[in-house]
């Protein structure tokens, strides 16, 4: 489901990654690690389009993103569910229309819309916060708004940056435990994360640490390695 | 799919409740835009009107010789009063011109007393009232040797000077306008697209995020574009709104004067272009804003 | 402290180049509306100079009576020659006279045979060019007395039409003008402002940031005054920059026409006034813009 | 340093903070914990003046903020270091530049200026990003920044709300380490935070747990109860 190639890519002189290789087989869970500026959301970044692949090669969801036509970037988004660290919701809209607006530009009618919102936004707890504008909620609510709308599209995959910076443990336990289940139902999971308690969370989750952009050699990393 | 364009159209207007102040600031600058299109536009027909009023006469004098009979000069007078565009006919006999002539030299008795046996000719002042368009090259010319072709005329003095004035000042028109116009049009335009791309700066993040969640292009654009043409309506409508008061104010300042100046309102025809200039600069500005 | 203001006042300066798409947007938009309300000045202006090169003129028409003697006539003619505003004199003796009527009417040798005991007597046409702001009330009706007093005049006859039409031009001119200016400043005055405080949007969040994080209002506020002032100074300037050209072409375009119609530029105080106002505008805006 | 008696506010019919109280004498070191969305960030607002404080009463660094005018409330927040849940950092300066802000804005002469940021970024790790701008940094260094710029001031009372939510533990323990430091110069510290982690690593703080904007009575919190 996601193939990375000796991926690199620089920022200036500054190789925010650097020549990366893994593969994610279809419904695995990885959870990606690393310190501050190791190059996780740079990685996620390249996978779903937003920076070009200009080194190596990265197959996400059965694109090839070297040499993805700028139309069918719509395409792999569609495809691939975002959660973005700074969250990249709307303000001035409220928490339904945020999410529903994933579903909204994949012209999904509305009473399907308004189904499947109403499922996410319940299981992530925020039913009671629908119809509130997101500029006015609490940081971990601006978080599940964007946890909510990455799921609700269900995607094949779906990468997720730090998703759980601004919740509590208990609630973070609970957000995954929503994205094992997605994951049992089959989607592929590839988690940036720094808390370990979370990682503790999906014991059979396989790790992979950037160090410096790299690889860490020390982490168990067999695809890397080959 | 017809559905959803639509939808996505009714989007632009929806969104515009969105962002109130931009809005309406937008739609201050387009209306204003507009207003000041049509003042200039206002200005220029009204100073064209003005133009025809005053300068597409052409006035002929024509003379009969001395003794022509004054049976056959008196049926000419009236098959000339009869002429097409004839505004004006002064017609004098030899005894009226020279008392004519008399009082205007107040030259007392002197002249009068050749009465009966006056040196003056019979002579007829005509005015001819025609809107420079209509004024092909050669018109006054041929009405010039046609009316020196009536039997007993001995001279026909026209001014060519008024005339070629008449026809220099539209030319001179002509030459100027049509490129003012079209640097005004692209100064609205440019006004009017720098202002809806500042309000679309001020959604920059939501074109971000609507591209990052899989938006293809046209779903975002179209509901821009019909932002865009909306305001240019509402603009152009406002701004011949305001222009209607302008005309009228203006017209209630001038209605003290002596003058008998008339401010008319832009012809529909032009008010109409106005408002779809406005439209379409709208769509232009925000079509050019989002393709960026 | 002083220092520090104008270490901010410098900011806003430097401040321009953070977002240079807004700024190149906003310095257009002043630009053009400089340059329009430059265009309607530079109409008005050289619609004004039309004004005075053909109406400001008077014209009279001195009979003497007939019997006056023709020395004394002639003398009076050098010294009317001298007067004042004087544009232009013409002089018949009543044989020129006589000659002038016969060719204007073309009437033959009819009235010729009277030379020597001419009916007619000698005259003189005086025309006057005054410029409208010099014609106090009185002044035609002063200079008509003055030369009706002089020995021998029969007759003077002016044409008070062409003198009062003047007049009332001026008068409709300046009831209408202000108004439309105080209007037209509104306009550009809304248009700049709307575009500033558009601008102003896109920097919202830096101006919730300073406060945040305790900057006074007038820290946050004049570098925010000395950029506004700097865009309407520059777009000032560019618009006249721009006027200027437009001049030229327009010159340019009417240099092969046959009317004698010049267009001239603004007079340096209105050239500066209008820098001035686009700096004041420019500030007032963002002063307006700044205190929400 | 900071005191707040029956402090409550509400957005609509929401009661966001609810009749809180508590004292956080000078030099202490106090933690504000609760689940998403129990108040918070509301609290650490109305203190620092970005809500007005219609209900109860709040003291900070000396200020009263009931009545606090207008043309005060600069004072007011030069005297208190902000580390913001969302940043709030100018993402197109460089990072020296938005440290630097909150020295500018008190007029400090640029030498010492240069001086104190200069420390701060070293102490923070990130002394090599100082001419990157912000926009361009990860999220960890992006919260770092909020926070060099929280304490350059050398308020006598700083605010962090959730000052380690996209940080690794190493680097977050790092990050208290220097808190703790502010708080032995004298420094008042309320820290609103999610991460057991941290409350562990500081066990010397008081802790004042928050549960729907009330202060929850099962934590032991005696200032409150009296
Ligand atoms: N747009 C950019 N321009 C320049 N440098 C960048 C840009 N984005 C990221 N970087 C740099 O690339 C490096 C990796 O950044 P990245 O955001 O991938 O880190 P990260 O692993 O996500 O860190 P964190 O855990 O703090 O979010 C950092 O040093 C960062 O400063
Ligand atoms: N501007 C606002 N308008 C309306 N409701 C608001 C506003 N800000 C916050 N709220 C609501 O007030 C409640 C408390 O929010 P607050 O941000 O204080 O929570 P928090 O404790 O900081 O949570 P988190 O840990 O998720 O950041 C939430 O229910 C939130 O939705
Ligand atoms: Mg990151
Ligand atoms: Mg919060």
């Amino acid at each position: 489901m996601v193939r990375v190639e000796r991926l690199s890519y620089n920022f200036g002189r500054n190789w925010a990654v650097k020549d990366v290789s893994f593969t994610v087989e279809k419904g695995e869970f990885v959870f990606l690690t690393g310190a501050s500026g190791a190059g996780k959301t740079t990685l996620l970044r390249l996978l779903y389009g937003a920076l070009p692949v200009t080194r190596g090669l990265a197959e996400v969801a059965g694109f090839t993103l070297n040499r993805l036509k700028k139309r069918s970037l719509p395409d792999l988004r569609r495809n691939v569910g975002v959660v973005f660290q700074d969250f990249k919701i709307l303000p001035r809209r409220t928490v339904f229309d945020n999410v529903a607006l994933a579903l909204e530009v994949r012209g999904i009618p509305r009473q399907v819309r308004e189904r499947r919102v109403r499922a996410i936004l319940r299981a992530l707890g925020l039913e009671n916060k629908s119809y509130s504008l997101c500029g006015h909620l609490s940081g971990g609510e601006q978080q599940r708004v964007a946890i909510a709308r990455s799921m609700v599209g269900q995607p094949s995959v779906i990468l997720a940056d730090e998703p759980t910076g601004n919740l509590d443990l208990d609630l973070s336990l609970h957000l995954m435990s929503v994205f094992k289940q997605f994951n049992d139902f089959g989607a592929t999971i590839l988690m940036a994360t720094h808390n370990r308690d979370i990682l503790a969370c999906v014991p059979e989750a396989r790790v992979i640490h950037l160090k410096d952009g790299g690889i860490d050699g020390a982490a168990p990393e067999p695809e890397a390695v080959s | 799919m017809i559905g959803r364009i639509l939808c996505l159209l009714g989007r632009g207007a929806t969104d515009m409740r969105r962002r109130p102040l931009a809005q309406i600031l937008t739609l201050a600058t387009v209306s204003l835009v507009a207003l000041l299109a049509g003042l200039f536009l206002l200005a220029l027909h009204n100073f064209q009107l003005e133009l025809l009023r005053n300068r597409g006469r052409v006035q002929f004098q024509i003379y009969w010789s001395q003794n022509a009979d004054m049976e056959l000069v008196k049926k000419q007078w009236t098959q000339l009063a009869r002429m097409d565009r004839l505004e004006r006919i002064a017609t004098f006999t030899p005894e009226q011109a020279l008392q004519d002539l008399s009082t205007t030299l107040d030259a007392g008795d002197g002249l009068l007393q050749l009465e009966g046996d006056s040196p003056l000719p019979p002579t007829a002042s005509l005015s001819f009232a025609v809107s420079p368009d209509q004024q092909d090259e050669g018109w006054a010319k041929r009405l010039l040797s046609e009316l020196k072709a009536l039997p007993q005329v001995a001279e026909v003095h026209f001014d060519p000077m008024q005339y070629s004035l008449a026809q220099n000042w539209l030319e001179a028109v002509q030459r100027v306008v049509w490129p003012i116009i079209a640097f005004f049009g692209l100064v609205a335009a440019m006004v009017v697209g720098n202002t809806v791309r500042l309000s679309l700066l001020t959604r920059g993040d939501e074109v971000e995020i609507l591209h990052l969640v899989g938006a293809r292009p046209w779903y975002i654009r179209l509901p821009l574009l019909s932002t865009g043409a909306i305001q240019g309506l509402l603009g152009g409508l406002i701004g011949l709104g305001l222009l209607k008061l302008v005309q009228l104010g203006v017209q209630d300042a001038l209605a003290g004067s002596p003058l008998a100046l008339r401010v008319e309102f832009l012809p529909l025809n032009q008010a109409a272009g106005l408002a779809c200039a406005a439209v379409l600069v709208g769509l232009a500005s925000s079509w050019v804003a989002v393709r960026s």
